[in-house]
């Protein structure tokens, strides 16, 4: 039943059938659909917006005229003197930074490690499967807090021949080992989520055990597992400043004695600032990535 | 002369066991002083013990030279409190920073006699549930939530004497902030702490009183050093000369202020 | 003749500068079934999510009933009560058994009685011979169930118009059997259909009419036996000689 | 080229074709096939085995010989003392679970909340998906310690009538916060996984927005992430103890508290272990639970 | 008559209680095709995994040019150079481009030179009239140039033996045809073959011999017009009968 309007068949005047001209104009009807869902959406946004503003502006007033207002001020967001002492947190943040590096680069090497071990399937590995299951259990299970005072303090006092007692290498190995327990988990749901096919595809061309891991296994695994695995790098970043109680002075640290000298806590707000212009970026990425990921995925077979 | 002919005798004797060449320090030559960071009023002023004012940073370099080392052979260092008790090598020869010596600590660690005994006591603001409070009774009975800061004696007198389960904070800045906001009635600290943090720190603070002889296995601050540290002895020897020889009671009376200056909970 | 259960006029579809579907018109009367052909990304599967006013038209008029339902101020969620929609795959949702699944809609959106929506479910899936794997979860049956419960869904709601997208695309040539006797099942009962298909079986069963979609037009329309037989445009020869030269078989 | 061995065609004689009978029996050379396989197996489980033993062995024999060893085990390991703090340690303990039972559900309404607004699609959201992502970018980055000290000690200060200056409840608050901008992340993963169809599905069937969240996207997506939340569960019953700087006695801190008072640091491993009776059945459950949902995934395509 | 490439003899393989292969003997002479047809679930792909020593067979023997490699001691690298399999679908590796496809396994298993590998790849998708994809990422092609690619990487490494599991099952209709006649090329040029397959245009073109599966045991084999248009086994009547009438046109 098809209505012979402005079409007609075998027409083919047109250069190419694809080719649909810049010819169309909007007809009336579609005009006025448009004025009406412009005006509802800009109603829409117009209450949003409004609500928002509302919400967060009256939180703002309740704020400002509260009766400690200038107390909390003072004591908080005093920002001639959390300049001042900025160079001091900073200072600290280059702790947190330097084993971020350290600590990461160290926990993607190990963790990568631990997390090939649990997923092999040799019956001859089964002792080892079963030690790094352990190994990955206890140090998610346990505050990373107790890893390292029992490490930093604890291995100091076997007095072990060629054993450092320095607590920054210490707290540092400590930060690894429980991090490479986290790490190891997500690497290994990377790996697990990778179809069997893809390995039975790349053992049927005659690729060895090692081979298959190296060239198909891992490089997808390790795609699909980046948003995660920033995040856990977000972590590290925040928790690397538990080894401060080793008397190392780390970003927190250096506000905390600053704080504790002069007992105004704007150092601490200046160390959120801190850590939010290293981890927000970093969030952001995250998001996009997995975002990337989700409609690569959502793409195929859409209905 | 007689007194003099011992003195000095006494000083070569210690001379052979305790002069900078003989001790087994970290860097020899060197003494290595460990306090905390940062170090607080009164103990320390400004936070810099290397210019030796406050009480405990003119102790550690009293007991230096009694032990033959001037003020270039001080080397000061930072700690925390766990890492100062933590087994095993430690980063300094002595640390000061108000340990109380107790029994039970002394099996971890060494102390030297103790150099200042103080009595706990509760710091308040005005108008709060501890405000007039003049008995140790009246404190228990007044309802109050009491703070301390974790490692202290004063803890345990919150429990020992009042009964009472403490709020526990990592060091006194956030016990004065927690008291600040009114979460804890009252603050316990050292005599001399309360002095300057009542004064200064909180506003309208008030000390509410002393708790005397509160905890028996309290035996006063002392010298920290590693556990069976071969120089434990030369240093108690320092602090039983520097308070024989009346240096220490000087420093006192220069840096803290007199215990009188607060009213004792009966 | 009375009016057509659908009438779509003109419509225009634009994803940001691609254009998608360019003057399309036609009408679907009451008990009859119009078949899309045509070769993937042609703009099948959009024109029936534009006819479910799950994508947004950019010109045109679509008419259910003769009712605009392509306005401005049409609320989706009424005009969906009146239409059945049953996707190419993931239809099903898996964490609900297959009763579960048909009596979803009756019993949150039509607001029926519990019992009386189970009643109806068994009624239908006893007709189509699936009354047996009532309880269980769609992950258990085969692609072909799993399309036959998908439709059976759709029309537990009595809809006045079924979409129909590819719905054998996904499965085994043995199995598309099953589901198309189904489909000529609901024909023969009136039901008004608008179908996306690649199989020829289909188009030849159950189509009154079979447009040829090329790019984003009608390119050819007409019964099933001229298009598929006898086409005259080139590009729909090549493309049904195309699918010919691969039929199975 | 079939060859005619032991088959005939057409033979019905069996009940049923599908019956293949207990008549089978190993031919002789699977026989020594499945004797040289075994051997090969115990061979290389032997060899893990002993390797592993050598290397746990060896590391015990470090321990235990080294200088310090006698030292360490009074200081770390003095099991009649830890015995005896235990109960405190517990009743410290007893602050995390409660603190985890309150957090974590007001966290699973709260973070849900703010995942459905940043996967909301409406335009009229615009400004609370943009305020709900500045929320969850700003609360993931800064360490969790600043935020309860910001809002422990912060909030009081303001001095506001009618509102709390308990130290429990504001901790619990600013653990919440925290804790929902990193639920809200996983369940939005979650969400976003959902292919785009089942919505389409859903919507196409006349259910409404809310609707299909509830019925469709919710109930697939929180199973989907199930285990992503278990491991922040693990996390939260971990981080509680961090409200301990508000003056709140948790199990670490009265595991402190142990330790400033002994100088022995055998509380510290106590409290290690009471967090494993805790945490270890969770991953144990968790670890389960991604197996079963990759397993199901692996299954559909199996090539 | 030369020794044949492959020869299955008694072969049976078992899931835990479940026995999905049971009595498989059948030879592969040189330059012949041999098709294994029968139901989902029947063991086809089962079978060419046992083949390929995917899985582990629980008796009988599997003879490659006279080699026996189903024994203890054989190295599964060492065999698996001598054949090629591409499966229903997730062949490729979608990190790396088509020519990274290719190349991967003569540079890395083979240790060719990578410009000796590339130059022949080039030439082999050329002559499969892919040579401009070859720096594209698989999930740029359509299914069937998937699969083609796939065939293209199996066979660069020169395999005695090709295995192909329902290697179009995957695809649309449209999409078979040039897959079909990427086989039907293979075929000519003297490739040896096992493939597991629905299409019975495949069984009709290239096998020599089409074997029908059944529950795990091979009911009826021989040449494919005799199977195909004249089955004995009434099993096999029954399930040709139904491909039939799925038969798409
Ligand atoms: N959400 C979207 N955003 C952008 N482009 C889209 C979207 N959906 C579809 N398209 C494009 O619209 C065109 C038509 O797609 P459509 O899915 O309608 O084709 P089809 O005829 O159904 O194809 P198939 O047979 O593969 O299902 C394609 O070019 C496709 O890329
Ligand atoms: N890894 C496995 N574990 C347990 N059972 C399995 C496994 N793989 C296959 N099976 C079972 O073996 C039987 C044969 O499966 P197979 O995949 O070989 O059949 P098929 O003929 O290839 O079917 P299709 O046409 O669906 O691909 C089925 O019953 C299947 O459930
Ligand atoms: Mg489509
Ligand atoms: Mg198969």
């Amino acid at each position: 039943m098809i209505e012979n309007q402005g079409r007609r068949i075998g027409d083919n005047s047109d250069p190419a059938p694809y080719d649909f001209g810049g010819a169309w104009q909007p007809s009336e009807i579609e005009l006025t659909r448009r004025v009406a869902r412009r005006k509802r959406n800009q109603r829409n946004a117009l209450i949003a917006a409004g609500s928002s503003a509302v919400v967060i502006g009256s939180l703002i007033v309740v704020l400002v005229t509260s009766p400690g207002w200038i107390a909390l001020r003072d004591t908080f967001f005093k920002w001639a003197y959390g300049v001042e002492i900025l160079p001091k947190i900073l200072l600290g943040f280059t702790t947190n930074m330097t084993l971020t590096v350290i600590a990461g680069s160290s926990v993607a090497i190990i963790g990568l490690m631990i997390a090939l071990i649990r997923t092999s399937r040799t019956p001859a590995l089964t002792p080892f499967r079963f030690l790094a299951m352990i190994y990955v259990d206890v140090f998610r299970g346990i505050p990373m807090l107790l890893v390292i005072l029992l490490i930093g303090f604890g291995v100091p006092a076997l007095q072990l021949k060629g054993v450092t007692n320095n607590v920054l290498v210490l707290g540092t190995i400590a930060v690894i080992i429980t991090y490479s327990a986290y790490v190891a988990e997500v690497i290994r749901s990377g790996i697990l989520t990778i179809h069997p096919s893809q390995r039975a595809a790349a053992r049927s061309l005659g690729l060895s055990h090692f081979q298959t891991l190296r060239f198909v296994v891992l490089p997808q695994a390790i795609k699909r597992v980046t948003p995660p695995l920033l995040n856990d790098l977000v972590a590290l970043i925040k928790d690397t400043g538990l080894i401060s109680i080793l008397g190392v002075t780390d970003a927190v640290r250096a506000a905390q004695i600053q704080t504790a000298k002069t007992f105004n806590y704007t150092p601490y707000v200046m160390a959120a600032c801190v850590f939010l212009a290293v981890t927000i970026p970093l969030t952001r990425a995250t998001d996009r990535m997995l975002r990337r990921t989700l409609e690569r995925q959502n793409a195929q077979g859409q209905a | 002369s007689a007194a003099e002919e011992t003195a000095t005798e006494s000083t070569t004797d210690e001379a052979v066991i305790c002069a900078p060449e003989s001790l087994e320090t970290l860097t020899p030559g060197v003494l290595t002083i460990a306090t905390g960071e940062p170090a607080y009023y009164p103990w320390v002023i400004d936070d810099a013990p290397e210019s030796g004012q406050g009480f405990e940073a003119a102790v550690a370099y009293a007991v230096a030279a009694q032990l033959g080392y001037d003020q270039a052979a001080v080397t000061w260092v930072r700690t925390t409190f766990d890492a100062a008790i933590a087994p095993g090598p430690k980063t300094f020869d002595i640390n000061l920073q108000q340990y109380s010596i107790t029994d039970q600590r002394r099996e971890v660690v060494d102390f030297s006699s103790p150099y200042y005994k103080a009595n706990q006591t509760i710091i308040s603001f005005k108008g709060s549930k501890l405000d007039g409070v003049t008995t140790l009774q009246g404190v228990a009975d007044a309802g109050a939530k009491l703070g301390a800061a974790v490692g202290t004696t004063s803890l345990e007198v919150i429990e020992s004497a009042f009964g009472l389960s403490p709020a526990v904070y990592n060091d006194n800045a956030a016990g004065v902030t927690a008291l600040k906001n009114q979460q804890i009635d009252g603050l316990v600290v050292d005599l001399p702490t309360a002095f300057y943090l009542a004064a200064v720190e909180i506003p309208d603070g008030i000390i509410v009183g002393q708790i005397e002889g509160s905890d028996a296995s309290d035996q006063g601050f002392g010298l920290l050093l590693a556990k069976s540290s071969p120089i434990t002895s030369c240093v108690t020897q320092a602090v039983d000369a520097i308070r024989s020889s009346g240096e220490l009671a000087n420093i006192t009376s220069q840096w803290l202020a007199d215990s009188a200056g607060a009213p004792v909970l009966q | 003749m009375s009016t057509p259960v659908l009438r779509v006029e003109k419509l225009r579809k634009t994803f940001g500068s691609e254009i998608v579907l360019q003057d399309i018109s036609f009408t679907v009367p009451e008990h009859t079934a119009t078949v899309f052909i045509g070769a993937s990304g042609s703009g099948k599967s959009t024109l029936l999510r534009c006819i479910n006013l799950l994508d947004q038209i950019d010109d045109g008029v679509i008419k259910l009933d003769d009712h605009d339902i392509s306005g401005a101020d049409i609320d989706p969620d009424e005009v969906r009560k009146k239409l059945g929609m049953v996707f190419q795959s993931f239809n099903l949702f898996p964490h609900m058994t297959v009763l579960e699944n048909i009596t979803l809609a009756p019993t949150k959106v039509q607001k029926v009685k519990n019992e009386a929506a189970i009643h109806e479910a068994f009624e239908l899936l006893d007709r189509f011979g699936l009354k047996e794997k009532a309880d269980q979860y769609p992950d258990r049956l085969s692609g072909g169930q799993q399309q036959r419960v998908a439709i059976i869904r759709s029309i537990a709601r009595h809809p006045r118009l079924l979409l129909l997208d590819e719905i054998t695309s996904a499965l085994d040539p043995v199995l598309v059997n099953e589901v198309l006797s189904t489909v000529r099942d609901l024909k023969g009962e009136g039901m008004t259909m608008v179908l996306a298909t690649h199989e020829m079986g289909f188009a030849k069963q159950v189509a009154n009419e079979v447009c040829y979609l090329h790019a984003g037009r009608i390119l050819e329309w007409g019964a099933p036996t001229a298009i598929l037989e006898d086409p005259k445009h080139p590009e729909t020869r090549e493309f049904i000689k195309r699918v010919h030269e691969a039929g199975r078989l």
